[in-house]
């Protein structure tokens, strides 16, 4: 199996590719989605934390009139409504962790659990914890054990919002680890299986509010945060090289000469 | 079985378990009164270094591995120790 | 491969329409929708008022918040039949779908939550009240994408007959600019962007419901014209 | 699942290490990437130990007192037998000798699961005594990292099945997978012994 990939030629060098239109890119629609990757996350991160300083978290432990102050701020407004029109960015970066996979020698089990995952994940650690800040501040009148609940809520969900991430990291890393056609390296799923874990190291965010382990811990959030944030990139670059190195045969739109190697390949792939 | 008492493995073994109960003791005998107390502690973490460091190159293999795993695993023990015991110092 | 599945997954669609319909009519929060400036007192008051019919379309509601599932997994195969190098869109859209709805089943939840216990404290009431049309009205950043997916995939055909007529795809980035406006609704408690304001609401239950029907009838012109065509699965 | 243990072209054993040459990195390079990664990883956990206990040693040397260090230092003599054998049982499937090799590994499979059970028996009556995570952050540091530590346990216990099952089913045992069993089960005992010392043995 493994050697057969190897022997498919390869694409053409992607200098070729800009002599013709960018129109004419045979991988247009990947491309598409993995260039919108890279912006959707750059605004997450704008929209955390310079715009609305939900991150880094604020103290568990934090005094009553300072949540509700925070929880009045106009800005979690805005970072709610650009959030809400953005956050359909997420499920397309899971879809082009989706597509390599798919060309993985793994079971489509594999990524099954991964989109699975994904639609959980997208809910109970984005959509609601947004709005959980977002209701703070769009009614001032309600009373402060209700914005503190709100901001409680908030923060755990985002933090602690831990299996359904898990099992899509897990399902993820394995794929990767027992993938036999060389999509992505193997220390990749190595990696992500430490981020798999760190995410699990979560866990203890619902039991403290205070010290190294609570949502603003030093272990609990800015080390999982350094180790998820790196593991990020490297696998976005790593997906950019997928992406790029993907012979053309085995394109779905691949042209006719080429394709009855690609049909062969994929159901040897999808069993 | 005679083989395997006399293999080397097997005697690397007998130390790791013996330098275990030792620090056990240290730790029973100095540490009974859970003070602080720097010789019990200094010592029973040079003791866990170089256990680690006995497996990692014995068991592990390293010792047959090329230099730059030997640097990294070495490097890894040395710095971790040297990390734990200089902030258990400076915190005293 | 047989179309027969795909034609019963999509006739499913409209007596689906049918009771999102009726559950629209004899919704007592939307006729008219309830006002954003409502205070927490006024919200229990109404909801104290109006058990029986909020209950019961929440629970309606809560029966039928997946009927359209049918019809979105056919937009998907189809969507994977565009001759694009990927099923990327197609994965896109699937997720997309499932978190969309999830979002309304959270509001509709919201609504239920509110009328079974009405004497509950107004504060609570009016925080699941909002809370409701957040999730109700809202979260249209997966739809958008949804429809993106769903015109990139015409737009990018290389096939030499077409699966859908390109303005399909037209329409579907119109319904993109349209439904933007909702997601204001957070920011505004009066005017046309409040979430019972002519934009937020108005327009975007129009545009869905129109969206619906005209995806209702592409989606059975592509289907009939599928013929044998393969399917590459995703 | 099982490509994992079987080799990609049977009868052809082409990851066999070669003995003589110098510097043989034992098992999967990959796996060494994660060997050090989680080394690290476990390096960063030990020193913020170290530095909030610095903060408050009072409250670590009395919550120390409540541990139980015969299980302890039990525990870790099984951890250390275990890792004995699996060294052996790859010493002797690299000689060939397969029986032995199975052998060994079974005991080593014996004595790790012994772990987890122990584990167990110290656990249960420390949590039904009130000691939990929420105690103070002696006892979150404690859970967090033998149970971080336990999960390694458990995942090198199902490699060590995969590698029983390569030993006794395949005609061509692959060298090169028992020894990454071994080096990450190595790695679960080396992280063990430092646990150890900072948990239950310093001062």
């Amino acid at each position: 199996m493994s050697g057969s990939v190897a022997e498919v030629p390869k694409a053409p060098a992607p200098s070729a590719e800009h002599a013709t239109s960018w129109r004419k890119n045979r991988k247009l629609d990947q491309w598409i989605a993995f260039w919108s990757v890279p912006f959707f996350f750059n605004l997450f991160g704008l929209v955390f934390v310079p715009l609305s300083w939900m991150m880094p978290p604020r103290s568990p432990s934090s005094s009553t009139p300072h949540i509700v102050d925070f929880m009045h701020s106009h800005n979690l407004l805005i970072a709610c409504v650009i959030l809400t029109l953005a956050y359909g960015l997420a499920p397309v970066s899971n879809a082009c962790y989706l597509m390599q996979v798919k060309r993985m020698s793994v079971s489509p089990a594999f990524r099954y659990s991964m989109m699975i995952g994904a639609i959980t994940g997208a809910i109970v650690g984005m959509l609601f914890p947004m709005f959980c800040f977002g209701l703070g501040a769009f009614r001032p009148g309600y009373n402060s054990g209700v914005l503190t609940m709100l901001y409680d809520f908030g923060y755990l969900a985002f933090i602690g919002s831990l299996g359904c991430f898990c099992v899509m990291w897990m399902a993820f890393g394995l794929a990767i680890i027992l993938d036999e056609n060389g999509i992505l390296p193997k220390w990749l799923g190595y990696y992500t299986i430490w981020q798999y874990v760190t995410e699990l190291m979560a866990a203890p965010v619902w039991i403290v509010k205070t010290g190294p382990f609570a949502w603003n811990g030093l272990m609990t959030f800015w080390f999982a945060m350094t180790l998820y944030v790196s593991w990020q990139i490297i696998v976005y670059v790593c997906i950019y090289r997928a992406i790029k190195n993907q012979p053309e045969a085995e394109l779905d739109n691949a042209s006719p000469e080429l394709r009855p190697e690609a049909v062969e390949l994929r159901s040897g792939t999808s069993a | 079985m005679t083989a395997l008492i006399r293999n080397p493995l097997t005697i690397v073994w007998a130390l790791l378990a013996a330098v275990t109960i030792v620090s056990s003791l240290i730790a029973l005998d100095g540490g009974a009164a859970h003070q602080i107390n720097t010789t019990v502690t200094t010592a029973v973490l040079l003791i866990a270094a170089v256990k680690a460091y006995m497996v990692i190159w014995h068991f592990m293999e390293v010792r047959r591995a090329p230099i730059w795993l030997k640097a990294t695993t070495g490097g890894w023990v040395l710095g971790l120790f040297t990390l734990l015991l200089s902030f258990y110092y400076a915190s005293l | 491969m047989n179309t027969r599945g795909q034609r019963i997954l999509l006739w499913t669609a409209p007596p689906a329409v049918a009771l999102f319909a009726l559950a629209y009519l004899v919704f007592p929060v939307f006729s008219p929708p309830l006002s954003p400036t409502l205070t927490p007192d006024q919200v229990a008051a109404f909801f104290r008022g109006n058990v029986t019919g909020i209950l019961g379309v929440a629970i309606l509601g809560n029966l039928i918040a997946c009927s359209l599932v049918p019809l979105f997994a056919v937009t998907a195969v189809q969507i994977s039949r565009a001759a694009t190098s990927s099923t990327v869109l197609t994965y896109a859209y699937v997720i997309c779908v499932g978190i969309g709805t999830t979002a309304f089943i959270l509001a509709d939840y919201c609504w239920g939550m509110a009328a079974f216990r009405p004497e509950r404290d107004p504060q609570l009431t009016s925080l699941l009240n909002d809370m409701a049309w957040f999730f109700f009205i809202a979260p249209v950043g997966t739809i958008m994408v949804q429809n993106l997916c769903f015109a990139l995939s015409v737009y990018l055909d290389e096939r030499p007959d077409p699966i859908f007529p390109r303005w399909v795809a037209h329409f579907n980035v119109a319904t993109v600019v349209l439904l933007a406006p909702s997601a204001f609704s957070i920011l505004y408690k009066t005017g046309p962007l409040a979430w019972n304001g002519p934009l937020s609401f108005t327009l975007r239950l129009t545009t869905f419901a129109v969206y619906i029907a005209v995806m209702f009838w592409a989606l059975l012109r592509a289907v009939r014209y599928q013929g044998d065509d393969r399917v590459v699965l995703a | 699942m099982t490509n994992v243990a079987e080799g990609v072209t049977p009868g052809v054993d082409n990851s066999r290490p070669d003995d003589s040459r110098r510097g043989h990195v034992p098992g999967d390079s990959s796996m060494w990437f994660f060997v050090i990664g989680d080394l690290v990883i476990f390096g960063v956990y030990f020193v913020g130990y170290m530095y909030f206990r610095g903060q408050n040693h009072e409250l670590f040397l009395q919550s120390q007192a409540r541990l139980n260090l015969d299980i302890g230092a039990i525990n870790t003599v099984m951890l250390l037998t275990s890792s004995l054998f699996v060294a052996l049982g790859t010493e002797a499937a690299r000689a060939g000798n397969r029986v032995a090799a199975l052998q060994r590994f079974w005991i080593a499979l014996a004595f790790g699961a012994a772990f987890p059970l122990l584990k167990m028996f110290e656990w249960i009556p420390e949590i039904c005594s009130g000691l939990t995570p929420g105690t103070n952050l002696f006892f979150m540091y404690y859970y967090v990292m033998t149970g971080m530590h336990l999960c390694h346990v458990a995942l090198g216990l199902v490699i060590m099945c995969f590698i029983l099952r390569n030993l006794r089913t395949s005609k061509a045992p692959k060298i090169s997978f028992v020894e990454t069993g071994a080096t990450y089960w190595h790695m679960v005992d080396v992280l063990w012994l430092v646990l150890f010392a900072l948990l239950y043995l310093m001062r």
